[in-house]
């Protein structure tokens, strides 16, 4: 007899262990129980969500893999591949933040270096609630520590991120993180367990009793209010071991690149449970695998825990008996564990035994736990007050005359201030590829990395991480929209074009109707964008119930997007201004009034959050991302800052801050036009009218809308009848905040 | 009032792995030594307490353990009064 | 025909390719030496380069000294070879005793990853032999551990040997007497926290590092005379 | 033979820095602690040896303290041999 109990406890439903039995055409014992509860969690099957990502682009010429393996694979030219992955740890965050987000670079970069690929950036966008609160002080402490601590100790560099603070993430931070990997095409592996007689061999860290059943219920549950259930969830805390992870990275790219293993998979959320059907299925194969012959780190561990366990650092490789010995010895000059723990069958079942031709402890379809998945259309309802909030514009709120104010009071919010204090922690520079730091639009690095010779770092990719809560909360479809507009922005103005996108989709509770039509409407207006901007998107990841106390968070979207420059021989322009320079906003106008809706304005300043979001022209953002690109390439952008939180008030001063120069700017038609963040503007700097004139008549051509502001005088940031205020205040505003809050 | 010597010695739960500790294990025959094993790292932290008696001192160091010196969620403390001088 | 430097990969070691790549564009080779190697072959000078070695474990060094390559190193040093401890490296030199003193957590118990200023000081070290005293350079810091400690007595033999091979003009990290870098008595053992491979390239923004990596290699003509 | 648990506590040398003791002891007004001093971070490193007798285990701790568990230039150990399990 199946024992319900105890599937309800592992999170299974009713329905769940009828389709289970159905599927094994009996009872499930206990064990099958356990490796089908994490299988067919929210955070492995996708369950809640997968019917609706069907609706994303994902196919261009030059993606080589898309959604579904462990990372999305673009071909660069040349032979060179990138391996692009994004990934959440928000809920193990919130518990030990420090381990939490250590753990969460450990487990992407097994997933880049899992396809072969040398893994050369991290970037990782952060919410937070106020740092005022001394304990989401602590958890931000923490999970930037824990990136600072594993992210340079592995060797990748963390090359930028995002940091976003807001009441709805105090008792659930966002901690997500991208990751890139280079390849030489040819090493291109898919995780596969084919050749029946084939070894499983298990590499790296010994197995504890570490992250039982992490995925079902810890990310996959939110935060209750009830002490008791939340003691429950301890023993998941996972810790990790960069040192461990760095020996594996280069054990593993040895064994790929010498051919020595037919295929490798990382263990991660379900551990063992996972990598060993994922491949087998994936293979159209079968697996034995023996309980006894995993190096256990702790004694007397139950078969269900030693499958379910998620013990950092594994790796699962797949090896001819003929190599083996060469594999063995491999690991052993890495000083990494290696151990025969099972076989390729033809039998296209997953069995677990005691031993080696021991007893069979459980025995399932390998496909089923991958592929039968069961698939949820959840009830989707519009939120009850949306039309209310929409009607409520922030049109009517008091606009002050002097708006200095204002413009140092949005300075001075974390989401905007100077983020050096995050990313001084990071080694962001190691490979000798990074072009351009963390602290512009978008990180730049050279295209090269250690054993792919084919790329010469003559190429150069940029990338830009990007969500906003505050819009998605307004409008998940545009809001979404915006932010893939924002990011494919953000890599233009280093002169790129748009290569792939990825996508990190953090909502609230799937079982509240609301948040999954706040999910749904997000992947449309994904979606939309993705189609109108050519970014194929090529990999994702899904993170629900982020929730406290019965509390969703606002629909957070986080996207990352990957651009190629073809040539990269001097650095892009920065956040810049040159002396006798010209400022032109590309992409809109600003001497006509503009929607302040879900504005940071408008939110910081008189706390309303309503509203329409301003329209956002998909088309032209199109136009524009290719007209920068040109005018980069050309040379005849000197400074480039796009136009987000804060306005066009913000983007100007932290263009002054960046240049330590005045800008003296005219005919903006009041608060709204300086504060409004409609989409899809960029504000360049061109050295002088003649060059101005060239990229006013350009964009002219290419149906762009735009308007000279003005030029780089003086040391004040002055916008006629609004704003005058020294460039050294707003500088010692922005760059204080952060440390300050820090203490 | 009394001054108390206080060592808290901040040690990772039992089951939380010890990379560290398991680091330092695994280069030891590298150094030529042998016999040793589970070797765990943890936090010597030496505190200097006023209170009233040593049952107060502990109350103080117990709680400045719970809610600043430790993370429960995977560390635990164990506090010994070395030394008490009276005033 | 270029020297032949050899840098030596721990594990956990992370910035060997780095130096491999930097010394390659000055014209020299570059050999990647295994820790668990008895010797470093051919080669005209030796760089320990950044990371974090055997993970860091119980301290910066504390293992990496222990690695069988570090008797080479440490007869390599002997016999006046060139030897520059990079970073990481330059904590691995510590410890094994090729160089004096300890490298502190820095006092803002902060990681550090950015541009510093920096001031040599020696002009005869492996390092910046023929390199005026009071050279500005830009270079780049990475590390946590890099709060230089020794003993008055120690700190005052340093300063009276021209042993002080670079300072940092603003001190990141706390170090005493402001000390990025160091070398022995005879000056062929030197060990700086700053990363002069970071500054190697003008897409780096620096190009300042260079000028420490040259005077390494032209001085390796000179111990192969030796 | 015998198995003995072994504790050693690497303490900084007086005089030398303890940036995270003072760290800890200036947050401890915030958090409403007073009477708290000379706040000192170290390290508890937990070892099982196996020797013959308490000496023979006491001469190999020594020992790997001194090439290996401190450095001599900013810190100094104590061992203490907390149990033993004769075999
Ligand atoms: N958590 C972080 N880690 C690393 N870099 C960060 C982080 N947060 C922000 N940054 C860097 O600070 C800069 C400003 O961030 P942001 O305002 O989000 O840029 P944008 O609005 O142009 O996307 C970016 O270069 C980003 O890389
Ligand atoms: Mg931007």
């Amino acid at each position: 007899m199946t024992d319900r109990g105890l599937a309800l406890s592992l999170g299974l439903t009713d329905d769940e262990v009828d389709r289970i039995e159905a599927i094994l055409e009996r009872d499930a014992n206990d064990l099958e129980l356990a490796m089908f509860s994490v299988m067919w969690s929210e955070h492995c099957s996708y369950k809640s969500s997968s019917i609706h990502l069907g609706r994303l682009p994902t196919e261009a010429p030059h993606v080589l893999v898309g959604p579904g393996e462990g990372a999305g694979i673009v071909d660069c030219g040349d032979g060179v591949a990138l391996a692009v992955r994004i990934e959440s740890h928000n809920h193990p965050s919130a518990i030990e933040p420090y381990q939490g987000a250590a753990t969460g670079v450990g487990g992407i970069l097994r997933d880049i270096f899992s396809m072969g690929a040398r893994p050369i950036a991290v970037m990782d966008p952060l919410r937070f609630g106020p740092l005022e609160d001394p304990r989401s002080r602590w958890i931000a402490e923490g999970v930037v520590a824990g990136i600072s601590g594993y992210g340079n100790a592995v060797g990748v560099p963390t090359v930028g991120g995002e940091l976003k603070v807001d009441p709805c993430y105090a008792g659930n931070p966002l901690v997500n993180v991208m990751a890139l990997g280079l390849l030489p095409v040819e090493r291109l592996v898919l995780a596969r367990a084919s050749g029946v007689g084939n070894l499983a061999v298990l590499l790296g860290s010994t197995t504890g009793r570490d992250g039982i059943g992490g995925v079902s219920v810890l990310a996959s549950a939110g935060f209750s209010a009830d002490a008791e259930v939340e003691a429950a969830k301890r023993p998941n805390v996972q810790v990790g071991d960069p040192f461990e992870e760095k020996r594996l990275i280069e054990a593993c790219l040895e064994l790929l690149e010498s051919r020595l293993a037919v295929g490798v998979q990382d263990l991660g959320g379900a551990g063992l449970t996972c990598a060993t059907s994922e491949t087998a299925s994936k293979g159209g194969a079968g697996m034995d695998v023996w309980v006894a012959a995993v190096p256990q780190r702790e004694p007397g561990m139950t078969p269900v825990e030693v499958m379910t366990s998620e013990s950092q650092e594994r790796m699962l490789a797949i090896v001819t008996p003929e190599n083996l010995a060469a594999v063995l010895e491999l690991a052993d000059r890495w000083d990494v564990r290696a151990n025969v723990v099972g076989e390729v069958t033809g039998t296209g079942r997953l069995r677990i035994l005691s031993e080696e031709a021991g007893v069979v402890l459980g025995d399932v379809p390998a496909a089923s736990l991958d592929e039968d998945k069961p698939q949820y259309s959840r009830p989707r309802q519009e939120p009850a007050d949306r039309a209310e909030r929409q009607a409520d514009d922030p049109g009517r709120l008091p606009r002050p005359t002097d708006c200095g104010p204002d413009v140092l009071a949005l300075l001075a919010d974390p989401s905007v201030a100077d983020t050096t204090w995050v990313h001084r922690q990071y080694d962001s520079q190691l490979f000798l590829n990074t072009v351009v730091s963390p602290g512009a639009d978008a990180a730049v690095l050279r295209l090269k990395a250690p054993g792919v010779p084919a790329a010469d770092g003559s190429k150069g990719i940029a990338l830009s991480t990007d969500g906003n809560g505050r819009w998605c909360s307004l409008d998940p479809r545009r809001g979404t929209a915006m932010i893939v507009a924002e990011a494919a922005l953000n890599v233009a103005t280093a002169g790129a074009r748009p290569l792939c996108l990825v996508n990190n989709l953090n909502f609230g509770n799937p079982e509240h109707p609301e948040v999954m039509w706040q999910l749904s409407e997000a992947i449309d207006g994904m979606a939309e964008a993705c189609l109108a901007l050519d970014l194929p998107v090529v990999g994702g990841n899904v993170s629900l119930y982020n929730e406290s106390q019965g509390r969703d968070i606002d629909p957070s979207p986080i996207v990352g997007v990957v651009g190629l420059i073809d040539e990269l021989d001097v650095p892009p322009p920065a956040v810049e201004l040159v002396d006798g320079g010209v400022l032109i906003l590309l992409g809109g106008r600003a001497d006509t009034e503009a929607s302040l809706a879900g504005s940071l304005w408008a939110d910081l300043l008189h706390g309303h959050r309503g509203g329409e979001l301003p329209p956002l022209d998909l088309a032209r953002t199109a136009r524009l991302c290719r007209l920068l690109a040109e005018l980069v390439f050309d040379g005849l952008v000197f400074g480039a800052h796009d136009v987000s939180d804060g306005g066009l008030a913000v983007c100007l001063a932290e263009l002054c801050i960046a240049a330590g120069r005045g800008v003296e700017v005219v005919d903006v038609a009041g608060a709204s036009a300086l504060f409004s963040e409609a989409g899809g503007r960029v504000v360049v700097c061109a050295d002088g009218d003649g060059a101005a004139a060239g990229i006013t008549r350009r964009a002219v051509a290419a149906g762009i809308a735009h308007q000279v502001l003005g030029s780089v005088a003086g040391d004040r940031l002055a916008v006629e009848g609004m704003v005058s205020v020294p460039v050294a205040e707003l500088a010692s505003v922005w760059r204080r905040a952060l440390p300050r809050l820090m203490g | 009032m009394a001054v108390f010597e206080v060592l808290v010695e901040v040690t990772l739960r039992p089951g939380i792995a010890d990379p560290e500790g398991a680091t330092i294990e695994r280069s030891l025959p590298m150094l030529g030594v042998s016999g040793v094993s589970g070797v765990r790292v943890g936090k010597a932290i030496r505190l200097t307490v006023e209170a009233d008696d040593e049952a107060g001192a502990r109350r103080l160091v117990h709680d400045l353990c719970e809610r600043f010196l430790t993370n429960p969620v995977i560390e635990d403390a164990t506090v010994t009064v070395a030394a008490a001088v009276m005033l | 025909m270029g020297a032949t430097v050899g840098v030596v990969v721990f594990p956990g070691s992370n910035c060997e390719h780095d130096v491999a790549e930097a010394v390659s564009r000055l014209g020299a080779t570059a050999r990647l030496v295994f820790h668990k190697e008895a010797s470093l072959g051919a080669v005209d000078a030796v760089v320990l380069p950044g990371g974090f070695a055997h993970g860091d474990a119980l301290r910066p060094g504390a293992i990496a000294r222990f690695s069988p390559i570090m008797a080479a190193v440490g007869r390599f040093a002997a016999d006046g070879g060139p030897v520059v401890g990079i970073c990481n490296g330059f904590q691995v030199l510590c410890e094994a005793g090729l160089l004096p003193g300890a490298l502190q957590k820095n006092r803002g118990l902060a990681f550090l990853c950015q541009e510093v200023e920096l001031a040599t000081v020696s002009a005869r070290s492996a390092l910046t032999a023929g390199v005026p005293a009071g050279t500005r350079l830009r270079v780049p810091i990475n590390h946590f551990e890099g709060c230089y400690t020794a003993s008055a007595a120690t700190l005052a033999g340093l300063e009276a040997g021209d042993q002080v091979v670079v300072r940092y003009v603003d001190n990141p990290n706390g170090s005493a007497g402001n000390i990025a870098g160091i070398s022995n008595e005879a000056g062929n053992v030197v060990g700086l926290m700053p990363h002069p491979e970071r500054a190697s390239h003008d897409l780096l923004g620096s190009e300042d590092g260079n000028v420490l990596l040259r005077a390494l290699l032209a001085g390796t003509g000179r111990s192969l005379a030796r």
